[in-house]
C-alpha cells in the first residue's frame, strides 16, 4: 500500500494527477472547515485535509513525514479535538454570524490581500526554478537520513522541542486538574438540604426527563401534570448548552418527524 | 573749551536732596524741606558762581564742559556722561534754580499741612536734578536722560495726590503723552547716529553743514515731535490740562516755568539743525501758531483757574516754539519770552495757589469774586503778572511778546503775514481770557461757598510771590536793554541776514496794543458790566462748549487711539488665548484624540487582534513585494 | 510537475486558516484554523526540502509538528478550563484583555 | 579662590548634597546651607570676572575632560565675555533668590529640603549650560535643566501647577528634540570632514551647504525661540510664570530663558553664520512682533504675574532683535540687555510675589492705594517698573537704547516699529501701578504689612544694580564689546557708517 503510493507519486505525470485530483480536495475541505456550522463536522473535514497533506508529504518523498502526520495529526492530534468537542459540546459559537461589527469584510479584504500577494510573491521568488529533488539525500531511505540530521546538527533544539513537549504534557494535566474548593457534601448533608430547605418540592428527588413511548431521549422535559415541561427534568449541562427539545412536539397526534430525522 | 570740576555740583546736589529725604522715610519729616529747599538754593548758588565765572571769560571761552565718565562705549557709538554749560544753559540753569528756590519756599508754607510735605520736597529736587541735567548734557542722549527724568518727576508730582483716582489718571495720562514724544527724540539720536554717526551737540553741529537735507529734516521733525510732547504743544497737547492735578507749586515750577519749555529749549539748542532744514522748521512754526491760538482758545472758556493758567502757558509755548521756528532772529526772542514767562506765568500759578490756600482749595473762578481786598498782596503780584503776560509796556512781556510777533511779521511774504496776524489775535484773545480771570476772581461782588473765610497767604508763600512779580515787572526791560540777551546768546546761533521790515517796530507795537486793548474791553463788557452766574451756564453757543471741553482733545484721542487701542488689546489676548494657545493645545488634543481613536482598536476580542495581524502580515508582505 | 504547485497551495490553506482564525467564534474551531496554517507550513517545509534537495526542511516540519502537539495539548486543556468556568467556547466572550 | 570653572559647578552640588543629608525637620538649617553656598558661589563668580582678561577674545578658563571617548564627547568648559556676563548674572540672582523667597517651599508638594536642593542643582546647570563648549554637554545640561524646573513648578507652584509643568515641560522637550537632531547632524557632518567631534570651535569650521546649514539651523532656532520666547512659540511663558513661585519665575524667565538667546548667538550665529544671515529678515519680524504684541498683551492681562510673563515676552523681542541686527551695538546692547531682563524681571516678580502672597490674590483688580499702606514695597514695585519701561538712569535704558540704536543703522524701519513698543511700555507698567499702587486703599488692603528687614536686603542689592548699571554701565560693557565685536567680525559684518556724511 505504502509502496504503491511512493511508485504512484515519484514518476512525473502521476503526480500531477495526484495534485490536481487531492489539491482541490483539499482547498475545498479547507473552505468547507471554514463554512459549515458545526464544529464537528470542521473537524472530520479538517481530517480529510491532513490526510492529504500527508499524501502530498509521501509525494514529496517525506515518506516518515507523511505517516507521522497520519499517525500524530489525523490520528492523535485530531481525536484530541473531536474528543474535547463531545466534551464541551455544541454552543452558540458555533453560529456564523458575526459579532463583530466590520470584522468579516475586513478579514475577506485582509485574506484576500495577504494570500494575493503571497502567491504573486512566490511566483516571483520560484519563477524557473527547477526542484533538485530528494532522490540523493534519500539516498539511505528518508528516516535515516533524518535520524542523521536529528541526532547531529538538531540534537540540540530535538532535546529543547523534548523537554517541551514534556512541559506542555504536565501544563495540560495541571489545566485540567479541578480540584475542588468545598468539601464534597456528604449524603447526610444532601438529605438535610433536601428535607430542611426552604421548600419540600424536590423532596422526592427531581423528576426524570420525558421519555416516551415514541421517543427515547434524556433532552426532553417531562410534562407536569398540568401539562407544562418540568424544567428541572433535564440535567443542568445539557440545559447550559441550550441541547433540549420541547415535549410539546411529542403530543399525541402531532407527531413531528423532524425529530426522527435529526437523529 | 573750558573745562570745569564743579558744573555736577549743580545736578549732584538737588539729587543728594532727593536721594536722602526718600531714603530716609518719616524720620525726615521733620527737616526735609528745610533740606529741600537748601539744595535748590545751593544748586542756584553754585548757578550764579558759574554766571560769574562765564561773565569773566570772553564771548569765545564762555563754554565750559566736564567730562563726568565714559557713559555708553560700543564700537562707534561713545556717548560720555558729559556736562556743557554755555550762554543758552546758563539762562536755564539760573531759571531753574532761581524759580526753583522759590517755590521750594513757597511749598514749606502751602504744604505745611499736608502729611507727606517731605515727600512732596524730595520730588521737587528729583524734578529740579533733572531738570538740570536735560539742560546741562552735552550730548542728545545725556539730554534725553533728562528729558525722562523731568517726566518721571512730572509723573510723581502730579499724582502726588495719587490716592484720588482722577489725580493718578491725570499723571498717567501725562506720562504716557510725553513718552509720545520722547519717542520722536530717540527716532531723532536714531537717525542722528545712523547719519551723521555722533549724537553729541558738538559733532553734530560740527557735521550738520554737510548733511544732507532730508536726514536734517527728519531729525528736525521729530525733535519737534519730541518738543510738542514735552511742551504741551499741538498734537500732544492734552495732557496739560489735567496735570493741573498736582500741587500748585508744581503747576507753577513744571507746567508753567521750566519743565514745559523744554521744548523750546531743544528746538534752541538744535539751532544747527533747524538752520539747515527749513521744511522742519516751517512745521515748528504751524505747530507754535496752531498751539498759540489753540490754547488761547481753551483760556476763554475755563472756569477752573488753574486750567485758565494752563491753557495760557500752552499759548504762550506755542508764541516760543512759533519764535524759536523762525530762525536765527527769532531764537533769542524766544529764549527771552521763555524767561519773562518763566517770571509772570509762575507768579500767577502761585498767586492761583494763594487765592486757592485762601478759599478751601477751591478752584473755579465763578466762586471767587472781590478777593482784592482780602487777598490785597496777592492781588498786587498777581496783577503784575497779568500786565505782563498782556504785553503792556514796561512789563516783561511787552519785550518778549512783541519782539516774537515782529519777528514773525518780518519773516517775510505770505508766511510773515500770516503768522503776524495769528500772533496778533492770540495776543488779542490773551488779553480776553486774562482779563476774564482778574475780574472773575479779584474784582465783582463775592460769589464764595458759606464755609468761605478768605485770607492772605503768609510770608513764605507772598515773598516768592512778590520777587516773582519783581521778575515780571523788571526782566523784560534788563533783558532786551541793549540787545543784552541777544547779544550773549548770539555766539551760538549762526549769523544771519537783515530780513526786509514789514512793518516797523512801533507799528507792531501799536497794533498789539490795540489788539490788547480790545480784548480787555471785550471782557469787561461780558463780565464785569454784567452779574456773573456762580454756576457755569449751560445755555452758552456750540463754540464755548467746544472750548470748554479744551476743543474736543480728549475726545478726539480716546476716539481716536485709545478705544481702538483697547479693542486692538482685547483682540489680541483673545487671539493669544484661542489662535495661538490654541494651536499648541490643539495639538495636545490631536494627540489625545488619536489615541482614543486608536484605543478603540484594543477591543479585547482575540479576534479582532487576529485580524489586526493579519492586515499586518498583509502589509509586510507588500513591502516585501514592492521592496524586491 | 513544477514543485512551485505545493507552494501555491500551501499559501492558499494557510491564507484559509488566518480567516478562519479571524471569523470562527468557536475557541475549537479557530484551534483547528491555527494546525491548518501550521500545516501550510509544513507543506511549504517539505516543499522546499524537495527543492533544495536537502532534509534540513523535513526536519523543521517535523519540529514544526511536535510544537503544534503541545500547542494543541496545552491549548485543549485551557479551553476545557475556561469552557468549566464560563460554559462556553465562544472567543469573543474570553475578551479579558481589555477589562 | 581657584578660577575653576568645574570648581564652581561643584560648588551647588556640595551644597545641595549636604541639604540632602540634613534631617527633614531642619528647614530653616537647609535654607541657610542654601543661602551660604548661593553666596559663596557668587562671591567666587565675582573673582573670577575679576580675574577675567577683558580684550582677550579667546575662551578663558578652558577645562576638558574626556567624557565618553567612544563618541568623542568631552566635558568641555570656557567662558568669553558673553557666558561670564550671564554667569554672573545667574549665580548674583541665586541667593537674592533664595533670601526672597525665603518661605515660598512652604506648602509645597514636597518637603522644604527638596526645594533648595532643587534649586542648588538648578544653579549648577545654569553654570554649565553658559559654560559648555561641548556641543552634545550644553544640549545634556540644556535639557537637564528641565527637570529642576518642572518639579519646582509642579511640586510647589500655585493654582494649575501641573498642567503648567507639563506644558513648559513638553514645549521644551520638543525645541530641545529638534535641537539633538541637529546635533546629531553636525557629528555627522563632522565625521566626513576629518573626524567626529562635538566640540564648538571644530564644528563652527564645518563646511556646509547652504540647505544642510539651514536645516540644521533651524533645529537649534526653533529650540531657543521656545525658549527665549519669541511670537509665536511663547504661550507656555505665561502658564508657567503664572502657576510658578515668584522665585521660580526669576530663575525661569531670568536664567533659564536666556539660555535661548545665548544660544541664538554662541550657537546658531557662530555654527551657521551663512543659515543666520537667510534667516535674519524673518527672524528680525518675529522679534518686532514680539515687541509689539508682548507689550498689547501685557496691557491686556489682568493678573500681575501674567502680565509680567508677558513684558518679558516683549523684552526679548528687543534682545532677539539686538542680536539679529549684527551690529557691534545691537550685539553688545542684546547681551547687556540679557544682564538687565534679568534684573528687572527678578525686582518685579519678587516684590509682586510678595504682594501677592500679602494680598492672597494676584489679580491687579485686587489691590489698590498700596502706596499709603506699604510704602516700601510699593516704592520697590514703582522702580522694578521703571526700570521694565526703560526709564533713562536704570539699568535696562542702556541696553535697550543700544539695541534700538544699533538695530536701526541697519534696519531702520524694524526699529521704528519697535521703539513704539516703548510707549506700550509706559502703559503696561503705569496701568498696574495706578490700579495696584495709587487710588484709595481699596478694602481688604488695609493691614498689608511692609517688606520686613530679609526682604528689604534681598530686595535692595536688585535696586541698587539697576541703578548703578544705569549710570555707569562701562564695566559689563567693557567685557561685553569684545565678544560681541568678535561674533560680529566673524559673521563678517562690519558697522553701517553714517550714511549722509557728505551732502
Amino acid at each position: 500500500m505504502v509502496d504503491l503510493a511512493i511508485s504512484v507519486g515519484t514518476t512525473q505525470n502521476p503526480e500531477a494527477i495526484l495534485f490536481w485530483v487531492l489539491a482541490p480536495l483539499t482547498v475545498a475541505a479547507a473552505l468547507g472547515m471554514l463554512l459549515v456550522k458545526k464544529a464537528v463536522h470542521s473537524a472530520i473535514l479538517m481530517a480529510s485535509v491532513m490526510i492529504n497533506l500527508a499524501i502530498f508529504y509521501i509525494a514529496q518523498d517525506a515518506l516518515f513525514l507523511g505517516i507521522v502526520q497520519i499517525v500524530v495529526y489525523t490520528g492523535a492530534v485530531m481525536m484530541l479535538f473531536l474528543f474535547i468537542l463531545m466534551l464541551v459540546g455544541v454552543d452558540s459559537s458555533d453560529s456564523l454570524t458575526e459579532t463583530i461589527t466590520g470584522l468579516r469584510p475586513i478579514a475577506i479584504v485582509a485574506s484576500v490581500g495577504f494570500g494575493g500577494l503571497l502567491i504573486s510573491l512566490i511566483g516571483r521568488a520560484t519563477l524557473g526554478r527547477s526542484a533538485v529533488g530528494l532522490s540523493e539525500a534519500n539516498m539511505n531511505g528518508n528516516v535515516k537520513g533524518l535520524a542523521s540530521l536529528l541526532f547531529s546538527t538538531y540534537v540540540w533544539p530535538f532535546e529543547v522541542v523534548s523537554a517541551l513537549l514534556i512541559t506542555a504534557a504536565l501544563g495540560a494535566m495541571v489545566l485540567a486538574h479541578h480540584q475542588r474548593i468545598q468539601t464534597r457534601p456528604t449524603q447526610r448533608e444532601m438529605s438535610t438540604a433536601r428535607f430542611r430547605g426552604e421548600s419540600l418540592a424536590n423532596a422526592a428527588g427531581l423528576p426524570g426527563p420525558g421519555v416516551y413511548a415514541r421517543h427515547n431521549a434524556v433532552d426532553v422535559p417531562a410534562l407536569l401534570p398540568d401539562g407544562t415541561p418540568a424544567a428541572n427534568s433535564i440535567n443542568a449541562t445539557l440545559k447550559a448548552r441550550g441541547d433540549m427539545l420541547t415535549s410539546g412536539s411529542f403530543e399525541l397526534g402531532k407527531v413531528d418527524t423532524s425529530a426522527e430525522e435529526e437523529k | 573749551m573750558t573745562t570745569s570740576n564743579s558744573l555736577v555740583y549743580l545736578i549732584a546736589l538737588p539729587l543728594l536732596g532727593a536721594t536722602i529725604l526718600l531714603l530716609a522715610g518719616r524720620r525726615a519729616d521733620k527737616w526735609g524741606h528745610l533740606l529741600g529747599t537748601l539744595m535748590s538754593a545751593s544748586s542756584f548758588g553754585v548757578g550764579l558762581y558759574q554766571l560769574s565765572q562765564m561773565l569773566s571769560r570772553s564771548n569765545e571761552a564762555r563754554p565750559v564742559t566736564q567730562k563726568l565718565f565714559e557713559w555708553i562705549s560700543v564700537g562707534t557709538f561713545n556717548v560720555d556722561a558729559g556736562l556743557l554749560l554755555d550762554q543758552l544753559s546758563i539762562c536755564f540753569v539760573l531759571l531753574i534754580t532761581g524759580v526753583g528756590t522759590l517755590i521750594h519756599i513757597y511749598s514749606i508754607s502751602y504744604m505745611s499741612h499736608d502729611h507727606d510735605r517731605r515727600r512732596f520736597f524730595a520730588y521737587l529736587n528729583l524734578f529740579i536734578a533733572a531738570m538740570l541735567l536735560l539742560v546741562l548734557g552735552n550730548s542728545y542722549l545725556n539730554l534725553y536722560v533728562g528729558w525722562e527724568g523731568v517726566g518721571l518727576a512730572s509723573y510723581l508730582l502730579i499724582g502726588f495726590w495719587n490716592q484720588k483716582p482722577a489725580y493718578a489718571t491725570a499723571s498717567k495720562k501725562a506720562f504716557v503723552m510725553n513718552r509720545i514724544g520722547d519717542m520722536g527724540l530717540s527716532f531723532a539720536i536714531m537717525i542722528a547716529f545712523a547719519t551723521i554717526g555722533t549724537v553729541s551737540f558738538e559733532g553734530i553741529k560740527e557735521h550738520a553743514h554737510h548733511t544732507s537735507t532730508g536726514a536734517l529734516t527728519a531729525i528736525g521733525i521729530m525733535l519737534l515731535v519730541a518738543a510738542t510732547g514735552k511742551s504741551a504743544q499741538f498734537p500732544l497737547q492734552a495732557w496739560l490740562g489735567d496735570a493741573m492735578a498736582g500741587p500748585t507749586p508744581v503747576s507753577a515750577l513744571i507746567h508753567a516755568a521750566t519743565m514745559v519749555t523744554a521744548g523750546v529749549y531743544l528746538i534752541t539748542r538744535s539751532n544747527f539743525i533747524f538752520d539747515a532744514a527749513p521744511t522742519a522748521q516751517l512745521l515748528v512754526v504751524i505747530v507754535g501758531a496752531i498751539t498759540l491760538l489753540f490754547g488761547a482758545l481753551i483760556g476763554t472758556a475755563k472756569d477752573d483757574i488753574k486750567k485758565a493758567l494752563a491753557a495760557s502757558t500752552m499759548s504762550q509755548i506755542g508764541y516760543m516754539i512759533l519764535g524759536a521756528g523762525l530762525g536765527p532772529v527769532g531764537y533769542a526772542f524766544a529764549i527771552m519770552h521763555l524767561l519773562t514767562h518763566g517770571f509772570f506765568k509762575a507768579g500767577m500759578f502761585l498767586g492761583a495757589g494763594s487765592v486757592m490756600h485762601g478759599m478751601n482749595d477751591e478752584v473755579n473762578m465763578r466762586k471767587y469774586g472781590a478777593l482784592r481786598k482780602f487777598m490785597p498782596i496777592t492781588f498786587v503780584t498777581f496783577g503784575l503778572g497779568y500786565l505782563a503776560i498782556l504785553g503792556v509796556p514796561p512789563f516783561a512781556g511787552f519785550y518778549s511778546k512783541d519782539m516774537i510777533i515782529e519777528t514773525a511779521f518780518n519773516s517775510g511774504g505770505t508766511k510773515g503775514i500770516i503768522l503776524g496776524v495769528v500772533t496778533l489775535l492770540g495776543a488779542g484773545i490773551t488779553a480776553f481770557y486774562m482779563t476774564r480771570v482778574m475780574i472773575l476772581t479779584f474784582t465783582g461782588k463775592s460769589r464764595w461757598d458759606a464755609e468761605a473765610h478768605p485770607h492772605e497767604s503768609p510770608i513764605l508763600m507772598w515773598l516768592p510771590m512778590a520777587i516773582l512779580a519783581v521778575g515780571s515787572v523788571s526782566s523784560g526791560f534788563l533783558l532786551s536793554r541793549g540787545d543784552a540777551l541777544v547779544n550773549w546768546l548770539a555766539p551760538l546761533f549762526e549769523h544771519h541776514g537783515e530780513h526786509e521790515e514789514l512793518l516797523a517796530p512801533i507799528v507792531v507795537s501799536g497794533l498789539a496794543l490795540a489788539m490788547v486793548a480790545i480784548g480787555v474791553a471785550v471782557a469787561f463788557l461780558k463780565y464785569s458790566r454784567q452779574e456773573v452766574a456762580a454756576v457755569a451756564p449751560e445755555n452758552v453757543s456750540v463754540f464755548t462748549k467746544i472750548a470748554r471741553q479744551d476743543l474736543m482733545q480728549d475726545s478726539f484721542n480716546e476716539a481716536v487711539f485709545m478705544r481702538p487701542g483697547q479693542l486692538l488689546t482685547s483682540a489680541l489676548v483673545k487671539t493669544d488665548e484661542h489662535v495661538i494657545d490654541g494651536a499648541v493645545r490643539g495639538v495636545a488634543q490631536l494627540a489625545l484624540g488619536s489615541g482614543s481613536v486608536l484605543r478603540g482598536v484594543q477591543s479585547g476580542f482575540v479576534r479582532s487582534y487576529a485580524a489586526l495581524i493579519l492586515i499586518g502580515a498583509a502589509l509586510l508582505i507588500a513591502a516585501i513585494w514592492v521592496v524586491i | 510537475m513544477d514543485a512551485a504547485n505545493y507552494l501555491y497551495l500551501s499559501a492558499l490553506l494557510f491564507t484559509i486558516g488566518a480567516v478562519g482564525v479571524v471569523v470562527r467564534r468557536n475557541a475549537i474551531v479557530v484551534f483547528m484554523c491555527i494546525e491548518l496554517m501550521l500545516n501550510a507550513a509544513n507543506l511549504a517545509f517539505v516543499t522546499f526540502s524537495r527543492i533544495n534537495g536537502d532534509l534540513n526542511g523535513q526536519v523543521v516540519a517535523f519540529f514544526t509538528m511536535v510544537v503544534a502537539a503541545c500547542e494543541v495539548v496545552v491549548g485543549l486543556a485551557i479551553i476545557v478550563t475556561i469552557y468549566r468556568s464560563r460554559r462556553s467556547a465562544s472567543v469573543d466572550d474570553a475578551s479579558l484583555l481589555k477589562r | 579662590m581657584l578660577n575653576s570653572l568645574t570648581l564652581l559647578m561643584a560648588l551647588p552640588i556640595i551644597g545641595s548634597i549636604v541639604v540632602a543629608l540634613l534631617p527633614k525637620t531642619k528647614e530653616t538649617l537647609a535654607k541657610q546651607v542654601a543661602l551660604i553656598t548661593t553666596l559663596i558661589v557668587a562671591g567666587a563668580t565675582i573673582a573670577m570676572a575679576v580675574n577675567f582678561q577683558r580684550d582677550n577674545v579667546d575662551l578663558q578658563f578652558v577645562e576638558k575632560y574626556s567624557w565618553i571617548p567612544t563618541f568623542g564627547i568631552n566635558f568641555a568648559v570656557g567662558i568669553d565675555g558673553l557666558a561670564l556676563v550671564l554667569i554672573l548674572m545667574s549665580t548674583v540672582l541665586a541667593p537674592i533668590v533664595v533670601l526672597a523667597g525665603w518661605n515660598e517651599a512652604h506648602g509645597g508638594r514636597w518637603s522644604v529640603k527638596v526645594f533648595y536642593i532643587l534649586i542648588l542643582v538648578l544653579e549648577t546647570m545654569m553654570i554649565g549650560v553658559f559654560a559648555a563648549t561641548d556641543v552634545f554637554l550644553f544640549y545634556v545640561i540644556f535639557e537637564a535643566m528641565l527637570i529642576p524646573v518642572y518639579f519646582l513648578i509642579g511640586g510647589y507652584g500655585t493654582g494649575q501647577r501641573s498642567a503648567a509643568a507639563v506644558k513648559f515641560l513638553i514645549y521644551s522637550l520638543f525645541g530641545g528634540l529638534l535641537m539633538l537632531a541637529s546635533i546629531i547632524g553636525l557629528y555627522v557632518m563632522s565625521g566626513a570632514q576629518g573626524g567626529h567631534t562635538f566640540d564648538l570651535q571644530a564644528l563652527s569650521q564645518l563646511e556646509m551647504s547652504s540647505t544642510t546649514q539651514n536645516f540644521l539651523f533651524l533645529g537649534f532656532f526653533i529650540a531657543f525661540a521656545i525658549k527665549a520666547p519669541l511670537w509665536p512659540l511663547h504661550t507656555w511663558l505665561p502658564d508657567a510664570a503664572d502657576s510658578a513661585t515668584p522665585g521660580t519665575s526669576v530663575l525661569l524667565l531670568g536664567v533659564l530663558d536666556k539660555v535661548g538667546t545665548f544660544g541664538m548667538i554662541r550657537y546658531c550665529l557662530t555654527l551657521f553664520p551663512d543659515a543666520s544671515k537667510t534667516f535674519t529678515p524673518m527672524i528680525l519680524v518675529l522679534s518686532v512682533i514680539s515687541i509689539v504684541y508682548g507689550a498689547f498683551l501685557a496691557i491686556g492681562q489682568r493678573d500681575l504675574k501674567r502680565l509680567i510673563a508677558f513684558t518679558s515676552i516683549s523684552h526679548f523681542g528687543f534682545i532677539t532683535m539686538g542680536i539679529f541686527a549684527m551690529t557691534s551695538q545691537g550685539q553688545s546692547g542684546a547681551t547687556l540687555y540679557m544682564f538687565n531682563h534679568g534684573f528687572s524681571t527678578a525686582a518685579l516678580f519678587l516684590v509682586g510675589g510678595w504682594m501677592i502672597s500679602r494680598r492672597g490674590s494676584s489679580t491687579i483688580a485686587d489691590f489698590g492705594g498700596l502706596q499709603r499702606v506699604t510704602p516700601v514695597m510699593a516704592w520697590s514695585f514703582f522702580l522694578a517698573g521703571m526700570s521694565s519701561l526703560a526709564l533713562p538712569g536704570m539699568s535696562s535704558f542702556v541696553s535697550e537704547f543700544l539695541v534700538l540704536v544699533g538695530t536701526f543703522t541697519r534696519y531702520p524701519v524694524h526699529a521704528v516699529i519697535a521703539t513704539f513698543g516703548i510707549v506700550l511700555a509706559a502703559l503696561y507698567i503705569l496701568i498696574p501701578v495706578q490700579k495696584a499702587l495709587h487710588g484709595p486703599t481699596t478694602a481688604g488692603n488695609e493691614n498689608l504689612s511692609d517688606l520686613n528687614l530679609r526682604e528689604k536686603i534681598a530686595i535692595a542689592p536688585v535696586i541698587a544694580i539697576i541703578i548703578a548699571l544705569g549710570f555707569y554701565p562701562s564695566p559689563l560693557l567693557k567685557v561685553i564689546n569684545p565678544a560681541s565685536a568678535h561674533v560680529i567680525a566673524q559673521m563678517g559684518f562690519t558697522d553701517p557708517a553714517p550714511t549722509n556724511g557728505d551732502k
